[in-house]
């Protein structure tokens, strides 16, 4: 594991819905909130849409850490959404295991609409972790170029 | 006297360690007193049990371990069973009774009772009344 | 209808009249009660602290031995017994980590399984006799006779040990009337006889025994019949107390409802143990010409 | 391949005072499929858009992203700009390199423009591969179901009738009017239930948009908003309301005597009867579950003296099949079982009885004219014990609050105090919940005025002493355990959903709570919405409710079903999902994840259909598809993947 001070910039995914974890990025961008530049979002209506597939696929395409926002539970915008993902992260946890990915690289936060302080505050935590992490090194990796 | 409220004292030691003992959230007490309604021993007590699920949930542990309550307790469970609340104050009682206890301390000393009763006494009674109030 | 059979201390010693009327009483119905070989203490109060597992031991090798003798279903008599057993069987049933760590810890004896069920007397009067066939069986009708049923805690509280309805129980009542006599509906007979205070505060006693028989008493009642050796102390004994304190008080007759069903189903007179009880039912008795 | 154009937006120096706009431009220009990169000051501008539009034209552009602001603020904006221009607005995909970007990493503008520009090549990726899509348009009937004639039922059928709409009222028991209608006076007003609520009862049977059937129930639901089918079962009354004069004569001859549903066991009732004079409709209903039965030959007492021949043994029960746009649920309540509150001996003293009773003894038009003799004996009680919370708030029962108790309660007081004066009456409480307009002054004005007794504790037991009744309570505020001799113990019991609404659930394929009361779509922002659409919420069905809730909410149901009816057309939004039918197993995993029961299977041929109209466009389904034959439009899985590489791509 490199020391996290050597310069190394994660990759992340964010995969945010767009009634909470969005609205809430949203706000924290209104309210000029800084926060580490690693994640780059990718909007769902719903972390419903979450096909585990899109993890996978994240973190062979070479990312260093995956980021799932939805709403709290019960504030789901389609009822049930969110449980769902919940469900599928469970699973996906496991399976990182199996493919000697630190689950730790995958994280799943509940952010509201109102929540642009927190939103900031997982997206500094995360990046930070994953940079104590280190670089994703373990799968034989082939980057998008 | 005034019970003097702070943050500390509400999430009080005792509070945590009857909750612990007897498994029961002792906040969840909505203070309705169908317990004490129902109590079959409370004119022998000094607190009533709402009031003592009360005192805990204020932390007030001087009052409540210095009280009569829990020693006059009969554990018939009738609170329990009529608790809205579905909290089996019963076990709350016993918790409090053992929190006393396990500080190596009887209640009722057995070698105090007087021959002629112990003569009556059936075992039940002092074996049931030994297990409630002797360490 | 083969059981085995837990007594406890005492059914052994202060309660032996209730003892023998059960066991004549199941000799009538073709109950087999085979009693445990080795048995020890119950523990006679369930401990209700969620970390105190010593005290389920006393419980666990009772049913450590029934499981031993084969036994599916453990028959107990006295109710604060019954109690005791049918709460620790409960929670080993509930929390098998609990079992596992105190079977773990009786290592030189077998597991117990968690399989054994305990049952109540009067469970197996009602549902496995059946109420009519013990009415078959009576020869010598209670007629005229009003009894006050009294029921007391540990036989219906908590809801989980209670094999009848918590706050109208109707078992006894139903034995009662198949014995032809009048069963008194006394609101009173699911409230609590101050148990084990009796020891240290007979005061109270005195006091609960007084409201529980004059409610009974206003009700038409002439005696009340009970099954815990515990409350018959504290209802028939400390009778005493009442009338000291109390100058209006009258005493009446407590019995075992088994006391009654042995006079009904005409069995020798030996078994009864009339001359234990502080208050003599034998007046009362003569009076309906039954002795 | 597609021509995409990216338009980047500076938003002053919001955007261009962080990123490199310049280096932006250059490394998208040269991203696979753009075709066109260019920037200005405030791309939401006019000339910002003419900008936009123009491009679109000039470079024959296929797709465009605007790397802009959030797609809240101006996607709208754009995505009409490129529909000036002829272009599908589903072809627009906004980047939002400010609130994600500029805005949030201005400390560090370097790495902020590398994030920017992968921020928009996923946005070029996922417009690559978007398709044009179109609403989906629904007709629709202009007619709308309500099921359930109480008060809530009522209002909203007068509100759809009343814009112009036709309604079908459907309403099990042979006269509507529901709970109200059983009621004396109501709170705070005191003013008299019947007489507030009969002349709405008259102008629903006389609506002309109103068909109101009584004594009907609904056998069944099939389709969705805009087009459901409905069957309705009429039952027969076996009398004829043609012909019948209402003269009675048949009420004084029937032989059976059953307790009155309507006056909760009170009174007592015919076979054949009508369950209060105000009853609408107006008619006699012969119960076929009492009658001695229905052939001529076994009683018939009712057919003989009936003058006008109304009554007809040979009636058969009806289905009638309606088409309606909309549905109301207002299926109403029931007070939870009174034999479960054993300590209180509800269901063997006589004089035990819950708060509709004594609402029946209390109405002027009651079995006691409204005087107040209790059950037993027919006394006048001097002491009456109101307990509240029986069976509300309680673990063991039911965990809710049933919300309207504290009030009628302290009506009941009240109005028992108005009666007898001499009388006195104790209220046990847990808390007094008096919120809503003048409710609290009307609890204070019992307390006060009519000094009524208010015990803050709850009653533990109470049993039967000669004449009297026992009630052990206590007082928490003295710390004193109290004892009163009642001669009458009113409870407050809970409110409960009506024992057939799982029944309504399960044909209406709409959901219910954990308490078993409708579930309402959410429960802040949609409270009259079922979680199917078109399906909407009335009354104490979807929550114990007071009369003006009830009323409330069924004018708020009522204006969601009007704006369904006036439409011609229903508009969808047409991100939705497609089932591939090659692809699909049939497996129905889709089916048990969707939030709006918007997909089925196709027995026949195996496949998993969707309903346009149903699907909201979450992709659970998509998600959970194994063979990727679900396919949300434009969140495809390829389109997703696309995404991913690029937010991870080497800028």
């Amino acid at each position: 594991m490199k020391p996290s001070d050597n310069g190394f910039e994660p990759r992340i995914v964010a995969f945010l819905c767009k009634w909470c974890a969005g609205a809430g990025a949203d706000l924290a961008g209104v309210s000029r909130l800084q926060y580490a530049p690693n994640a780059v979002p990718i909007m769902f209506n719903c972390t419903g849409r979450l096909d585990p597939t899109f993890v996978l696929k994240a973190f062979t395409q070479g990312a260093d850490g995956v980021f799932i926002g939805g709403c709290h539970p019960g504030d789901c915008h389609y009822l049930t959404g969110n449980y769902n993902a919940l469900k599928r992260v469970i699973l996906l946890e496991k399976v990182l295991v199996q493919f000697g990915i630190n689950p730790r690289r995958l994280r799943l936060e509940w952010v509201s609409a109102s929540e642009g302080n927190k939103f900031a505050r997982v997206m500094n935590e995360f990046s930070a972790e994953i940079k104590k992490l280190g670089p994703l090194e373990k799968l034989e990796v082939s980057r998008c170029e | 006297m005034r019970i003097i409220l702070k943050g500390s004292k509400v999430k009080s030691k005792l509070t945590e360690k009857v909750e612990k003992i007897s498994g029961q959230n002792i906040f969840a007490c909505y203070q309705c007193g169908k317990c004490s309604a129902g109590c079959p021993m409370i004119d022998s007590m000094d607190y009533m049990p709402n009031q003592a699920m009360k005192l805990l949930q204020m932390g007030a542990a001087e009052e409540i371990i210095n009280s009569k309550t829990m020693w006059m307790c009969a554990s018939c469970h009738t609170c329990s069973v009529r608790c809205p609340r579905d909290i089996d104050l019963s076990a709350v009682m016993e918790a409090l009774r053992l929190i006393y206890l396990r500080t190596n301390v009887n209640k009722v000393e057995p070698s105090q009772i007087p021959e002629e009763e112990l003569k009556d006494l059936p075992q039940i009674a002092l074996v049931c009344n030994f297990r409630k109030m002797t360490r | 209808m083969k059981y085995a059979y837990y007594p406890g201390c005492t059914l052994k010693s202060y309660a032996d009249n209730l003892e023998s009327s059960v066991l004549a009483v199941a000799e009538k119905l073709g109950i087999q009660m085979e009693e445990l070989p080795h048995w020890t203490c119950c523990g006679t109060v369930f401990s209700q602290a969620d970390d105190d597992l010593v005290h389920q031991i006393a419980p666990l090798r009772i049913l450590l031995d029934a499981q031993k003798v084969g036994a599916k279903k453990l028959l107990v008599v006295c109710s604060m017994c019954y109690n005791t057993l049918k709460q620790a069987s409960l929670l080993f049933e509930k929390k098998p980590d609990k079992l596992e760590t105190l079977n773990l810890f009786l290592d030189d004896e077998d597991d117990y399984l968690g399989e054994v069920e305990v049952v109540h007397f009067l469970q197996v009067l009602r549902d496995e006799v059946g109420i009519e066939e013990i009415a078959k069986q009576v020869v010598r009708p209670l007629t005229g006779l009003n009894v006050a049923p009294y029921y007391g805690c540990l036989l219906l509280r908590p809801q989980e040990v209670a094999f009848d309805e918590p706050e109208r129980p109707t078992v006894i009542e139903e034995i009662l009337v198949a014995l032809g006599a009048e069963a008194i509906m006394d609101p009173l007979k699911v409230e609590c006889c101050g148990s084990y205070q009796t020891v240290n505060n007979k005061e109270i006693i005195a006091d609960r025994t007084r409201t529980i028989i004059n409610s009974a008493r206003s009700r038409g009642a002439e005696m009340i019949a009970l099954d815990c050796p515990l409350c018959d102390f504290n209802l028939d004994f400390r009778q005493k107390e009442s009338e000291k304190k109390y100058t209006d008080f009258f005493t009446m007759p407590i019995l075992y409802y088994t006391q009654l069903m042995a006079l009904a189903m005409g069995i020798n007179g030996d078994i009864y143990g009339f001359d234990k009880h502080y208050v003599d039912p034998r007046p009362l008795l003569k009076e309906y010409e039954l002795i | 391949m597609k021509r995409i154009g990216v338009f980047v937006c500076h938003c002053g120096i919001n955007i261009a005072g962080t990123l490199d706009i310049n280096k932006i431009i250059h490394r998208i220009s040269n991203y696979p499929g753009v075709a066109h990169a260019e920037h200005y000051e405030y791309m939401c501008s006019d000339p910002g858009q003419n900008i936009v539009r123009d491009t679109i034209k000039d470079q024959y552009l296929d797709g465009i992203v605007v790397a802009a602001c959030s797609p809240t603020l101006h996607e709208t904006t754009f995505r009409n700009a490129a529909k000036d221009a002829d272009m599908n607005p589903y072809m627009v995909e906004i980047a939002n390199i400010r609130e994600y970007c500029s805005w949030v990493h201005r400390d560090r503008p370097e790495d902020a423009t590398e994030k920017a520009i992968r921020i928009i090549r996923t946005a070029v990726e996922k417009v690559r591969r978007n398709e044009s899509l179109y609403p989906v348009k629904i007709p629709v009937f202009h007619k709308c179901l309500v099921i359930g004639a109480g008060i809530s039922g009522i209002q909203a059928a007068l509100d759809v009738a009343n814009a112009g709409f036709e309604v079908i009222l459907v309403e099990k028991s042979p006269t509507i009017g529901g709970r109200m209608a059983q009621l004396s006076e109501t709170f705070p007003t005191l003013d008299c239930s019947q007489c507030i609520l009969t002349p709405k009862m008259v102008e629903v049977s006389r609506h002309p948009k109103i068909r109101l059937m009584a004594y009907s129930e609904v056998k069944e639901v099939t389709g969705s908003i805009g087009n459901f089918h409905v069957k309705i079962l009429k039952k027969p009354t076996y009398v004829d309301t043609d012909k019948c004069n209402l003269c009675g004569e048949c009420v004084n001859v029937c032989p059976i005597i059953i307790p009155s549903e309507f006056d909760r066991g009170m009174s007592m009732r015919k076979a054949i009867y009508m369950p209060f004079p105000q009853a609408v409709p107006s008619t006699y209903c012969l119960d076929e579950a009492n009658c001695l039965g229905l052939n001529p030959l076994r009683c018939s007492k009712c057919q003989d003296v009936c003058e006008p021949g109304a009554i007809n043994y040979d009636m058969k029960p009806e289905i009638i099949e309606e088409d309606v746009g909309a549905i109301i649920v207002a299926t109403g309540y029931d007070l939870y079982h009174k034999e479960a509150l054993t300590e209180y001996g509800l269901g063997i003293y006589e004089d035990v009885i819950d708060g509709l009773q004594f609402e029946r003894l209390l109405s002027a038009s009651g079995p006691t004219s409204g005087e107040i003799h209790r059950p037993s004996d027919g006394e006048v009680p001097k002491d009456v014990v109101f307990i509240q919370c029986a069976g509300s708030r309680d673990e063991k029962h039911n965990p809710y609050c049933s919300k309207v108790c504290c009030m009628y309660t302290a009506k009941h007081a009240m109005l028992y105090k108005h009666r007898v004066p001499d009388g006195q009456a104790y209220i046990f409480y847990i808390d007094i919940r008096s919120a809503g307009k003048d409710y609290e002054e009307f609890v204070q004005r019992a307390m006060e005025e009519d000094r009524i007794l208010y015990l803050r504790g709850k009653v533990s037991k109470v049993f039967k002493e000669g004449e009297k009744l026992v009630v052990w309570g206590v007082d928490t505020l003295t710390g004193q355990k109290v004892e009163v001799l009642a001669d009458l113990v009113v409870l407050a019991t809970a409110i409960v959903p009506r024992a057939a609404t799982p029944e309504i659930v399960n044909k209406l394929k709409i959901a219910a709570d954990g308490n078993g009361f409708l579930k309402e779509a959410h429960p802040k922002l949609r409270p009259v919405e079922s979680l199917t659409s078109g399906i909407f919420l009335a009354g104490a069905a979807q929550s114990p409710k007071d009369i003006p809730d009830a009323v409330s909410q069924g004018s708020g149901s009522a204006s969601k079903a009007i704006g369904i009816l006036s439409q011609k057309k229903l508009q969808h939004d047409p991100t939705i999902t497609d089932v591939e039918e090659i692809a699909c197993g049939g497996c129905g995993i889709c089916i048990s994840v969707c939030p709006y029961t918007a997909l089925s299977m196709d027995d026949r041929r195996n496949v998993v259909l969707v309903n346009d109209v149903l699907c909201e466009g979450c992709g659970t389904c998509a998600a959970a598809c194994p063979s990727g034959a679900a396919e949300l439009r434009n969140y495809t899985n390829r389109q997703v993947r696309e995404m991913i590489c690029a937010a991870l791509s080497k800028v």
